[in-house]
């Protein structure tokens, strides 16, 4: 008989879809990958220290950098955290305004997320660069609101930056308007591609139980039938005000993923037409002092982000600077599940796996 | 379940285990560190807490705190903090990923940055630093090891591209 | 104007007689093939650089972009600037790499590229030789692409060129079965296996219209066997780096690039001699300079198909592949040259007209595609059902 | 030989020169294809610019290489961590000359806004930078004018006083 050998391949930290700087280190007999051993840290730029030396709100702008496709849900968690620390009120207006910030990045992240996955299955760009283009016009949104593209840096403790400009209503709707119209049409690309239904459908299979157990959360988690959305379970800001569902699927594989995503983004659209709506007069912006010292005391809060639970957990020991920062990275925890998945697979399911658990490392290494 | 109730139903199962409940933004129970485990699983398997949000640490001077934040994966759930003192030295805790697998990274986490052991722990390493990285980053009396591993590779990189 | 209408072929006898009158005979027709063998590889240089540039502005069209247009008017230089680029770019060699197998991978590669153009008619008199086994020449040459990658994933001591190189041979000697049962069938109809007298045995119908089964079937073959999307799978960009040639740069690499479309080139060539008629088309014997267009609109045709391709679908996994090939080309073909000998047959016992065989012939490869499809159908839709035992209702809380 | 003589000579061989200095810019400047490698944030106004708003194609350049051997151009978009940076420095080794670096935001630049304990404080400590296109994130347009600019560099050089053909 012949003897066989399995073979080390280090996927990464430079591979092109690894989203990023993120390092497997793989046990392979053949092509059929035996073990996985996740490496981070590539990008760990030490936030949480940094966080230390830096006044509460010098450090929005580090929130933005985590996980920089939305950067607005992280400003979210932050605000959210501190004013529940400091125990500030948030005016009606500007809670309207971040649903709305908060829904448009949540639909951000899952264009791009189904984008990449296409693009990780060997979809040559053009599904990543019309989810892109996509994505740009709800930039311009962003960017009409608060300056910036990407790193919006756009919440402040008791309110928002700046009121929204005249013209970003109606604009807006047209949005809104717009992405319904496409998200059809990418299904129509997509959803029943028998290539795709290949390479997708079985795969990755995560039992609901290993789910809960490695504390999965987001659309992963919600793709294998358990209908945990915080926005629904501990609702934060006004979203108990708007009506949505939570879609879930009980297969758990990879196509359920992307199905859940997609079904997320109409949610989400359905939610800011809400909110539009509905959106009151009024300030944006509640009396905080400039230099805030909340006092002393810990607090965790949490957010829906579009990856998964998001939650800031702030130390005060009255000082002007947060005594300790830390962050629960969804993404970080969903990767837990990782090497189960993708035991006894291939590359290419290996590939396709980490595009649908969608990850961004800016988050996981922080 | 409120929190109230499930500190009384702690205290019933683990006399001793509390060590004190401090008044917080939210519900905290401080357990003694060798009873965690025991604690741990049963609020999972029993009391339903099975969702371990998150694992965290603060350095306190001249003790540690380990924080966990339990919860259900059920409509209009709370979170239950638990919180555990070591004294720095020793700075061991009982790991928690036996129980949940979502445990592993978050401690890898805690012992990278912080130092914290966590005894049972299946492949405890650091996570984020290198293997060999000196010292653990979120400690307050951390200062950056110098000179460090890059240094020396500009240098080498420079000599080489001097003379090579 | 006569000279015009055939202008290729009559320059080309023209210069033929001027050499003549002062060499030897046999000194010109050995410059005469020298020279044939030059515009031929400079046909396909030229070829290669169209087809990169149409293939980045296709898909960038596809895209919503619009592509190269910075180098000359509307970027019809890029491909010149890239080749020069990558002719003065370093080559880097592996410490660890097989030299020689390294080095002479991608000259093979482009060898066995440019090897089938011996026999292929470009157009009406314009083919480097006919030889009567045209078909056989071109399948059993453009298999020898598969030696230049194993070589290649070999030679760069790289683990992604070694998968890459893996995958390649696995996928190539698949896909040539069925790919030579379909070229067998057109075989059988024109009862030549020269490529020529294929070419003028399509004169009344295309063979595409009688053996629409087998068409298809090439051209998936052809795909697979080219290494274009959806079967990419030997350089999957997003899994193994760049495959086999993940090592080479500078010109090794622009030789593979260059392999590469002139492959594309090659199976679109070979689609369109088998079943679109080749280089005919209306007015062709009154004006056979017309021929050469016809040739290549009906190639670029099907390249365009494969750029489209590339553009929209996604790429399968390598057991797919290898099971799409095994499990579902290589029974249809094998029944299509079955059912085409049959039909035949029954066609000539009968003494039916031209017309009516072509509608038999037509009709048995409707009929077999029917079954096919139902077959297929049927097999993976019970297959799915126990295993995906999943409709993906998403439920709404 | 006359000094007119010599001058008519050198000029010859400058014109010569001058010719092939300038097919060799162009061929340089006009396909240069950048690596696909991301680090963060930056990583994706890169990729926005190679999206249907910005088009990166336009100048030849959306035929990214995965792997860095054919690579002419890369794009240091985002933080270089102590961890990463000898990848870093492996990945521009691997690249065959002639290779350029854009340095993209301000991290690749300077660190940035993360002046801590795992940040490199800028690409440039372990190798050249071409262009810095600073920012944070550099918008795609700037990007495309850091592009632009690197361009501009490449036209200037000359065969004869490149690094890359020097005997070492």
């Amino acid at each position: 008989m012949l003897k066989t050998r399995t073979i080390t391949l280090n996927l990464g930290p430079q591979h092109p879809s690894t989203h990023g700087v993120f390092r497997m280190v793989l046990t392979m007999d053949g092509e059929t990958i035996v073990d996985l051993k996740p490496i981070f840290g590539y990008l760990h730029r030490g936030m949480e220290k940094l966080a230390e030396t830096r006044t509460y709100l010098q450090n929005m702008p580090l929130t933005d950098r985590m996980d920089y496709i939305c950067a607005m849900t992280n400003n979210l968690a932050y605000a959210i955290t501190v004013e529940k620390l400091a125990g500030l009120e948030v005016p009606e207006r500007a809670e309207y305004i971040r649903v709305i910030m908060a829904e448009f990045t949540r639909v951000v992240n899952h264009l791009v997320a189904i984008g990449a996955l296409l693009n990780d299955l060997g979809a040559f760009f053009t599904p990543m660069l019309y989810c892109l283009r996509e994505r740009e016009r709800i930039l311009d949104l962003f960017e009409m609101t608060c300056g910036a593209r990407m790193t919006c840096n756009y919440l402040r403790f008791g309110g928002v930056a700046a009121d929204l400009p005249e013209e970003f209503v109606p604009q807006a709707r047209e949005v809104v308007a717009g992405l319904y119209y496409w998200v059809d049409d990418l299904e129509r690309l997509l959803t029943t591609n028998e290539i795709l239904l290949a390479r997708l459908q079985g795969i990755g299979i995560l039992p609901r139980e290993l789910a809960i157990n490695c504390s999965v959360t987001g659309p992963t988690l919600r793709a294998s039938g358990v209908p945990y959305d915080v926005r629904r379970a501990a609702p934060y800001s006004i979203y108990d005000r708007f009506d949505f569902k939570i879609p879930t699927l009980d297969e758990g594989d990879c196509y359920a993923r992307y199905l859940i995503r997609l079904a997320e983004i109409r949610q989400s659209l359905h939610i800011i037409e809400q909110a539009l709506d509905h959106l009151p007069p009024g300030e944006v912006q509640a009396k905080v002092p400039r230099l805030l010292r909340p006092p002393v005391g810990d607090a965790y809060a949490r957010i829906e982000s579009p990856k998964g639970e998001l939650g800031f957990y702030l130390v005060s020991d009255g000082g002007i600077s947060p005594y300790r920062f830390h962050v629960r990275a969804p993404t970080l925890i969903n990767l837990t599940v990782l090497p189960d998945l993708v035991r006894g697979l291939r590359i290419p399911d290996l590939v396709a796996i980490i595009g649908s658990i969608d990850i961004v490392m800016g988050e996981i290494d922080r | 379940m409120t929190d109230e109730e499930i500190l009384a139903r702690i205290e019933e199962h683990f006399p001793g285990a509390v060590v004190e409940v401090p008044q917080a933004l939210d519900f905290t129970i401080v357990l003694r560190a060798e009873r965690l485990l025991e604690v741990a699983t049963y609020l999972r398997d029993e009391l339903g807490l099975d969702y371990l949000i998150s694992v965290t640490s603060v350095d306190r001077g001249d003790e540690f705190e380990v924080v966990y934040h339990l919860g259900t994966m059920t409509d209009q759930a709370g979170y239950l903090v638990l919180k555990v003192r070591v004294l720095r030295p020793s700075a061991e805790v009982p790991s928690l990923t036996p129980l949940w697998r979502g445990a592993e990274f978050q401690e890898d986490e805690v012992y990278d940055l912080m130092g914290i052991r966590f005894t049972g722990h299946p492949n405890l390493r650091r996570i984020m630093m290198w293997e060999g990285y000196e010292g653990h980053p979120l400690r307050k009396d951390f200062r950056p090891p110098y000179p460090i591993e890059t240094d020396r590779l500009i240098a080498q990189s420079y000599a080489e591209s001097e003379n090579p | 104007m006569a000279f015009v209408s055939d202008l290729f072929v009559n320059s080309w006898n023209w210069i033929a007689v001027q050499l003549a009158r002062f060499l030897p005979p046999w000194a010109a027709e050995l410059v005469m093939m020298f020279a044939g063998v030059v515009v031929l590889i400079a046909f396909l240089l030229f070829m290669v650089m169209l087809l990169t540039l149409l293939e980045r502005k296709v898909v960038a069209r596809i895209a919503d972009r619009i592509g190269p247009n910075r180098v000359g008017p509307f970027g019809i230089l890029q491909p010149l600037a890239d080749t020069l680029k990558l002719i003065i770019k370093e080559n880097t060699e592996p410490a660890q790499a097989d030299h020689w197998v390294f080095r002479l991978a991608p000259a093979v590669a482009v060898t066995a590229a440019l090897m089938p153009y011996a026999v292929i008619p470009l157009g009406r008199g314009m083919v480097g030789t006919d030889i009567n086994v045209g078909v056989l020449y071109v399948v059993s040459i453009s298999s020898l692409t598969v030696i230049a990658i194993l070589m290649a994933g070999w030679g760069g001591c790289n683990k992604y060129s070694l998968l890459g190189g893996m995958r390649a041979v696995a996928q190539m000697f698949s896909f040539e079965v069925p790919l030579a049962l379909c070229l067998a069938s057109v075989v059988l109809l024109t009862g030549s296996l020269s490529l020529v007298s294929i070419t003028e045995a399509q004169r009344e119908l295309w063979l595409v219209l009688v053996q629409p089964v087998g068409f298809l079937l090439y051209l998936l073959c052809g795909i697979a066997e080219a290494n274009r999307s959806p079967f990419d799978i030997p350089e999957a960009e997003s899994e193994l780096v760049a495959g086999y040639h993940t090592e080479y740069s500078g010109v090794r690499f622009a030789f593979f690039f260059m392999a590469e479309y002139i492959n594309m080139f090659t199976v679109s060539a070979m689609a369109t001699i088998m079943f679109l008629g080749g280089w005919r088309g209306p007015f062709v014997d009154q004006l056979p300079v017309l021929s050469v267009v016809y040739f290549l609109l009906k190639v670029h045709f099907l390249v365009f198909l494969m750029f489209w391709f590339r553009a929209t679908f996604p790429r399968l996994r390598i057991d797919q592949l290898l099971s799409l090939s095994w499990k579902v080309l290589l029974p249809i073909a094998l029944a299509n040259l079955m059912l085409t000998a049959l039909a035949d047959k029954v066609a000539h016992r009968a003494g039916l007209s031209r017309m009516a065989s072509a509608g038999l012939l037509l009709g048995s490869n409707l009929v077999l595609a029917g079954v096919a499809i139902a077959t297929l159908y049927l097999v993976y839709e019970r297959r799915r059902a126990p295993s995906l035992s999943r409709r993906y209702e998403i439920h709404w809380h | 030989m006359t000094d007119d003589e010599r001058i008519a000579e050198e000029l010859k061989r400058n014109i010569f020169l001058t010719t092939v200095d300038r097919i060799y810019d162009w061929c340089r400047r006009g396909s240069m294809w950048p690596i696909s490698f991301g680090l963060a944030c930056c990583a994706f106004e890169m990729i926005c610019a190679a999206a249907a708003r910005f088009d990166l194609a336009r100048f030849g350049m959306e035929a990214v290489r995965a792997t860095p051997r054919q690579a002419d151009l890369m794009i240091v978009a985002g933080t270089v961590t102590h961890k990463m940076a000898p990848q870093v420095l492996r990945l521009y080794r691997q690249m065959a000359e002639p290779k350029y670096v854009i340095a993209m935001g301000a991290c690749a630049i300077s660190g940035g806004t993360f002046r801590s304990y795992s940040v490199l404080q800028g690409v440039d400590k372990i190798i050249p930078v071409d262009v810095y296109v600073p920012g944070c994130p550099p918008r795609p347009e700037a990007l495309l004018h850091g592009i632009i600019k690197l361009q501009e560099k490449i036209e200037r050089q000359s065969v004869r006083t490149v690094p890359w053909y020097r005997k070492a």
